[in-house]
């Protein structure tokens, strides 16, 4: 009964187009919001500071959580994006993602080339020069990433116009090997370092530190500044937000509705006057833009150093996919629920199956907890796509609709 | 979009299955968090490596009740050889008292490094990792002890050239390198193009991809190349796959070289005889016939106190390499308590332990390795602590050593290792520590 | 420019020794040849099912653990192999119980994604009962090479093409001989038209997925021949999606000769061109071949023409 | 009915000899005729006449091996599908070929498509587009201006979008589909989907319709809602429209002119009384033997 549309209704046609129908929606959102910029931050240090959790602990829930989930939320969009809305399965997300990455990284260290020359005893001196000067500001990296990577990402959508559903998924496969063959490979994109492993450099954003650390002198002593955790996890929210709003305004414009006609008919879209190809790509670059950026947080915000083909190897893509279906294709909502799903449930299962085997007096080691944490979960995924195939934003409306009923019957 | 309510509510619902609260490190015990993979691709070389670590600090609680009277405890976190898997263990559990990690991976090694000085753990990469951050004015958290891939590239070569009957022989002769195509695989390469311009031998350089179930490629290479030796720097199913192949185009086993990562039990017995010859690094003895071996063979497994089925891993390569491990950590916690008076060691002082690190000829026959390593010394610049390597030959049954201690060519490669280090410095604004 | 030609004439270059060229060939068409042994369970599931079983791979590794696991039990090889076939069809009952009549008529992407919950599911479930410890897998294929004309090839090679020759003639025989066979078909052509003529849909899924569980039972002897039965096994489904996407999801043939050339192909660009670039290129020069393929015959190698309907 | 009183325009389509093979067979032979302005053109025939194919022909779906299509006067090159909709041709599918994950609205909003080309891109049109080479600079530049205008619903490209929803909204209520506006179409009755897919039609404002079986599987109430609709169409908004149909008696109602076809071939062509009193038409009927009840008439 709390949850009804009865009494609201809309005057304009800019009204009746808006994202929510509801004012329960938009509350929601908003709170979800506040929860999300104010509860959450402020809640966390007031809890540190009040001695009711270790400091590490909050470390543990921004670095390993939150940031981790607010990456994969991205590519879930932008995968969403591609397979749910234009119906385009990919296999790829992960190279795309790592295109973003080593993206953001050669910008931020200035696009450097090597010369290598031999000097008069015949050894070889190398020096890398930079192109351009380097970039400090992590949005703006995070955006160019997201720009390069949509460019890669049209150029492996090209064979879409021909191979379609299961093939096309199988196809987009290559650009994941292909494109982590490069990240091992191509020396440039990892400034020739011997390991092929990157490591973003100190960046700052309005004077704070976000990756690396700062040494300053404060009275006179010299104090190292390391990046707070809550910097870079409101950093990744606000972009995660925006990108979702754009997201959404995108799929319930022009563009989102070319998309779904294509997935839903191709040949009746081509007859209503879509050009496929042009739409395709489009989806391609869009998708693609989504995932850049989530590999370029990924690398600044999350990880910090990585090495591409191990960090954005096939499992990855398997696991993007994989938040899109559980949460829902064709739903922003869903990208999240999925992404919360997927990345949450085997932390969950890490940590409560020793705790509850100790309950039972069952001593659970690291393995079998592992072991069990993969049975649970593939079983988990199959009982969830038997019960509900349209994925967590289904479940989410069906539970919106009981909710407008309750607590009557009708 | 009501997704972080729900996400609060499930990482409240995680947060009170045990990490919430506190860490409380009880008063009179050392913690430390252990990454495994005993699962997965490379599960077969994790398990004795993982248990190597874990029954050496379960003797060192039997036998001697701890070290300095305090009790070790010890967690597993199972990684899968899985970086975001990595970082998610370390960040659960470096709170609950952690003072160093085994990362026991190249991959969470790289991006564990920056967090080091912040976290106040220290990484302690026993013959893996990052071998510039040898260099301890720029890494002074990690510690690559003893030895590192660059040395020990180094060392293979100076095996080859006195098996060659002298290192002006190597000119001409041809080497190959198959690797894994990672960051682990790639760490010799620097190394052996330098040597290669230097003593003149001709390289070639093989990558095998992940997992490396699939080599025919590579080795038809070798069969067209015809190299006069062959260094294999895999891991996992990739080594055994390379021995047999190696055998069936009928490569001389005892030309080829394995990284200490590529030599170990689970490497050759599943090739069977064929493996017969091959040789591999190592930086200790092999076997199970040292006095504190059979002693933690007696004290955990004869008592029933080990890890179920763990008994055959016992003098295993990799299990042995797991003990060294351990030993570094608790002989630095050792000399750490002694230095700051304290029983409990925190960060900094673990740090103070490991940078310090000298265990002489005789502390290892104290601890009843007599003859199992060469002594190990930390500076405060040199974390590498100059350990030697040797080469370890299967002889269809077990590892024999047939080579004395090789010291890696220092001259070589620690003016690499100190660039190198320079260049991190330099593009992470870190100004290096005078030492 | 010579060397701009030296480069593209690469994987041609290498007959400059005969020998050698031939030993390139061979190695890859038997190389590819064990990847169409993964890919034939592929075919097989598809073809019944409309499913793409991403769990094959699985499969493939939780079939040779248990027939090594069997044989290291100490139980005699024919007994352990039969104990393993009959593990096959129980787990194909089990599939089909569980999973399958739960998802008619989902689409194809949903089934996918079940398949790979159910690959996480029996890798765990393998390692589980067997433990993560590399298995020797010794069944009796002869080890060891022979040199005719001075090219050398390999007996498990030249074991596995037999095999897999074998099989693909069983498999014929069975698809067109049999009364099951013909039913195969059937459901292959048109569900719907099966079903109302009376064939029970339920029955093909589990035969198909235990003959699907019987040819992962005969790749995993091969593989883990070769290199030991551990969790990599598994990923060499890997190897084996190019072969599909050449071949075609549903041609048993097309799986053979998709083998035979994806395997061909990324010897001869590996031993060619690799040197050039650095090496390592076999994975995604598979991919890419297939899929510049795929760009200019959609239908796969051998489908039909689709003429498009509105 | 009024067929004495209308008159209609120029020639619209003008269909010159076209041959349409598929492989060795032939699905269409030699077939020729003018659709005038505002004329309803019915084409019949028995199944597998080659009807659809010829609708296919018309709207660039197939291209004829032989033969000529003019429309508005000019000769037609070979052209893809969506270049036909850009000329303003619009269809419906035997088959209901709706989107069917869409709403009823969204699909209607589908058929706006083509009209909103964005706020930039008109203003490119006014101003840049028949500039050579600024136009190669200013259209990339106004292209993804509207990108950014739709990616965050604003300003003009609201307007534009609710503007559009206006029209959208026209042909929902004169197609009497108000209620299921907010519908998955998925969910609708075959004959509302019909009037949807009708709808979608309508909302690219056609200047040629061609409707494939519009009243296909329809019952009595249902086909009579639907003839409605077509005469509408016609008279309100002036469209030509070209259409299958298998009711005779719908079709000898509604239509102006009539084309036969029979295995590929044009067996005759005329008001709809003419053709009904063509023999080879009878013969066609009767030799096939179907279900379709031109004797009732």
């Amino acid at each position: 009964m709390f949850y009804r549309e009865a009494g609201q209704f809309y005057t304009s046609y800019a009204k009746d187009q808006g994202i929510f129908q509801l004012k329960q929606d938009k509350f929601g959102l908003w709170g979800i919001l506040f929860i999300a910029f104010v509860v959450v931050p402020v809640g966390l240090y007031l809890m540190v500071q009040g001695g009711l959790m270790a400091a590490s602990t909050k470390d543990y829930l921004y670095n390993s959580i939150f940031l981790l989930l607010l990456v994969n939320s991205m590519a879930a969009l932008g995968l969403n994006i591609l397979t749910g809305y234009c119906g385009q399965i990919s296999l790829g997300t992960a190279a795309f993602m790592g295109v973003g990455a080593f993206t953001a990284y050669k910008f931020s260290t200035g696009l450097n080339y090597r010369i290598q020359k031999e000097d008069e005893a015949g050894e070889l001196i190398s020096q890398l020069v930079p192109m351009l000067p380097p970039i400090d500001n992590p949005i703006l990296l995070v955006l160019i990433a997201g720009l390069v990577t949509a460019v890669v990402g049209v150029i492996f959508g090209l064979p879409s116009l021909r191979i379609k559903g299961f093939y096309l998924a199988v196809a987009t496969l290559a650009a994941q090997f292909f494109l982590v063959w490069c990240f091992s490979r191509v020396e440039w994109l990892y400034d020739y370092v011997s390991s092929s492993t990157i490591q973003i450099p100190p960046l700052k954003l309005f004077g704070l530190v976000v990756t690396g650390s700062e040494t300053v002198m404060r009275d006179g002593q010299e104090v190292t500044i390391y990046p707070a955790a809550e910097t870079k996890y409101l950093i990744c929210l606000s972009l995660v937000v925006f990108f979702a709003f754009v997201a959404k305004n995108m799929v319930r414009g022009r563009i989102g509705r070319a998309w779904m006609a294509i997935r839903d008919m191709d040949i009746a879209a081509q007859l209503i006057g879509i050009r496929p190809l042009a739409t395709k790509l489009l989806a391609f670059a869009v998708s693609s833009f989504f995932c850049g950026m989530a590999g370029a947080m990924s690398l600044i915000f999350y990880l910090g150093a990585l090495e591409g083909a191990e960090a954005f190897n096939i499992n990855e893509s398997f696991a993007v996919l994989f938040m899109v279906i559980i949460g829902g294709l064709g739903s922003i909502t869903g990208s999240f629920l999925g992404a919360a799903f997927i990345t949450l449930i085997p932390i969950f299962l890490v940590v409560s199956l020793p705790w509850l085997g100790g309950q039972f007096g069952i001593p659970v080691d690291a393995a079998m907890v592992e072991h069990i944490q993969f049975m649970i979960f593939g079983a988990l995924i199959i009982i969830f796509l038997i019960m509900e195939p349209l994925g967590l934003a289904r479940l989410w409306q069906i539970g919106k609709e009981r909710l407008r009923q309750w607590p009557f019957p009708y | 979009m009501r997704l972080k309510g729900l996400t609060l509510g499930l990482a409240a619902a995680v947060a009170a299955t045990g990490i919430a609260a506190p860490a409380v490190q009880a008063a009179d015990t050392q913690y430390f968090p252990l990454f495994t993979y005993r699962t997965g691709p490379y599960a077969p070389n994790g398990i004795p490596s993982a248990n190597g670590i874990a029954d050496y600090f379960n003797y060192v609680n039997l036998k001697h009740g701890g070290v300095g009277g305090v009790k070790l405890v010890w967690e597993e976190c199972e990684t899968g050889y899985n970086t975001k898997k990595g970082v998610e263990c370390y960040e659960r559990l470096k709170g609950k008292g952690t003072t160093v990690v085994f990362p026991y991976s190249t991959g969470i090694t790289y991006k564990l490094i920056p967090n080091a000085d912040k976290d106040k753990v220290s990484i302690l990469t026993v013959g893996y990792g990052r071998t510039d951050a040898s260099d301890g004015r720029v890494f002074p958290w990690t510690f690559t002890t003893p030895t590192t891939y660059w040395s020990q590239a180094s060392a293979f070569i100076k095996y080859i050239g006195a098996q060659e009957g002298g290192m002006g022989k190597l000119k001409g002769k041809k080497i190959a390198l198959i690797y894994h195509n990672s960051a682990y695989g790639k760490e010799p390469i620097r190394t052996l193009e330098l040597l290669a311009r230097k003593l003149g031998y001709k390289l070639t350089l093989l990558a095998v991809n992940h997992p490396g179930q699939e080599q025919k490629a590579t080795w038809l290479q070798i069969r067209r190349e015809r190299p006069d030796w062959v260094l294999l720097w895999g891991w996992g199913v990739m080594n055994q796959v390379a021995i047999k192949e190696a055998t069936n185009i009928g490569f001389k086993m005892d030309r080829m070289i394995g990284v200490w990562w590529s030599g170990a039990e689970q490497d050759v017995v599943p090739t069977g005889d064929a493996a017969k010859g091959y040789k591999a690094g190592t930086f200790h003895a092999a076997g199970s016939d040292f006095p504190l071996i059979k002693d933690i063979k007696k004290v955990v497994y004869d008592a029933g106190k080990g890890i179920p089925g763990g008994d055959k891993y016992v003098g295993q390569v990799l299990w042995n390499r797991g003990m060294v491990n351990a030993i570094f950590a608790t002989e630095a916690m050792r000399a750490a308590q002694k230095k700051f008076g304290v029983k409990v060691v925190n960060g900094e002082q673990m740090r103070w332990g490991l940078e310090n690190l000298n265990i002489t000829a005789e502390r290892w026959a104290e601890l009843g390795l007599k003859g199992f390593m060469q002594p190990v010394k930390n500076t405060c610049a040199d974390h590498e602590g100059n350990g030697p390597v040797l080469i370890q030959q299967w002889d269809g049954k077990k590892w024999n050593i047939v080579s004395d201690f090789i010291s890696p060519m220092r001259e070589v490669v620690r003016p690499l290792i100190e660039k190198s280090a320079a260049a991190y410095a330099k593009k992470n604004n870190i100004t290096p520590r005078k030492c | 420019m010579g060397e701009i030609w030296e480069f593209i004439l690469a994987p041609v270059l290498i007959f400059e020794s005969w020998q050698f060229g031939m030993e390139v060939v061979i190695s890859g068409l038997l190389a590819g040849v064990m990847y169409s042994l993964v890919a034939l369970g592929f075919v097989l599931i598809y073809k019944a099912s409309g499913m793409f079983n991403f769990a094959q791979g699985v499969l493939v590794l939780f079939a040779a653990l248990n027939l090594a696991g069997f044989i290291g039990l100490g139980i005699p090889i024919p007994l352990a192999i039969l104990l393993t076939i009959g593990i096959m069809i129980l787990f194909a009952v089990v599939v089909e119980y569980l999973i399958l009549r739960h998802l008619v008529n989902q689409e194809q992407i949903i089934l996918f994604m079940a398949t790979i919950g159910l690959a996480f599911f029996l890798s765990a479930f393998g390692e589980t009962i067997w433990g993560s410890d590399v298995k020797k897998l010794d069944v009796g294929i002869p080890q060891g090479r022979f040199e005719p004309f001075g090219i050398q090839i390999q007996y498990l090679e030249l074991t596995a093409g037999a095999v897999a020759a074998a099989l693909v003639t069983g498999l014929a025989i069975f698809f067109n001989k049999t009364k099951i066979g013909r039913a195969l078909r059937a459901v292959a052509d048109d569900h719907q038209a099966a079903l109302s003529v009376g064939i029970n849909l339920r029955t093909i899924w589990i035969i198909v997925w235990a003959v699907s569980g019987i040819v992962a039972l005969v790749a995993g002897t091969m593989w883990g021949a070769k290199s030991g039965v551990q969790f990599s096994l598994s990923e060499i489904a890997l190897k084996a999606l190019p072969v599909l996407i050449l071949g075609g999801f549903e041609s048993i043939p097309g799986a053979i000769i998709g083998g035979l050339i994806i395997g061909l192909g990324e010897k001869l660009a590996e031993v060619g061109w690799g040197p050039y670039v650095g090496g390592a290129i076999e994975d995604w020069f598979a991919y890419i071949l297939a899929m510049v393929f795929l760009v200019f015959r959609p239908q796969g190698l051998f489908g039909e023409k689709i003429i498009e309907r509105v | 009915m009024k067929h004495s009183e209308r008159t209609f325009g120029d020639t619209l389509l003008r269909v010159d000899n076209i041959t349409l093979r598929f492989g060795g067979v032939k699905a269409i032979t030699d077939v020729s005729f003018d659709i005038h302005e505002r004329q309803i053109f019915a084409i019949i025939g028995p199944n597998g006449a080659g009807k659809t194919s010829m609708l296919n022909v018309i709207n660039g779906f197939y291209h004829p091996q032989e033969g000529t299509i003019t429309y508005k006067g000019n000769q037609r090159h070979q052209m893809k599908p969506h270049e036909a909709a850009e000329t303003g041709i619009a269809r419906t599918f035997q088959n209901v070929a709706l989107f069917r994950g869409m709403s009823t609205l969204d699909n209607v909003m589908t058929g706006r498509l083509l009209k909103m080309s964005g706020p930039a891109m008109r203003y490119y049109h006014r101003q840049f587009a028949d500039m050579p080479v600024i136009n190669y600079l200013t259209y990339p530049a106004m292209w993804f201006g509207d990108f950014l205008l739709d990616s965050l619903y604003w300003g003009p490209y609201q307007r534009e979008e609710l503007a559009h929803r206006k029209a959208a909204e026209e042909v929902i209520d004169f197609l009497e589909i108000q209620s299921i506006r907010r519908t998955p179409v998925g969910r609708l009755p075959y004959g509302l989907q019909k009037r949807v897919e009708l709808g979608r039609a309508l909302a690219m404002e056609p200047d040629l319709l061609l409707l494939d079986e519009p009243m296909a599987g329809m019952n009595l109430e249902e086909k009579e809602d639907m003839c409605r609709f077509v005469i509408d169409v016609n008279d309100e908004f002036g469209t030509t429209i070209a259409l299958i149909e298998h009711d005779m008696g719908v079709v000898m109602d509604i239509s102006d002119h009539v084309v036969v076809l029979n295995y590929g071939r044009k067996i005759a062509e005329g008001t709809p009384a003419e053709v009904q009193a063509d023999q080879d038409v009878i013969d066609a009927y009767l030799g096939v033997a179907h279900e379709e009840d031109l004797i009732e008439k």
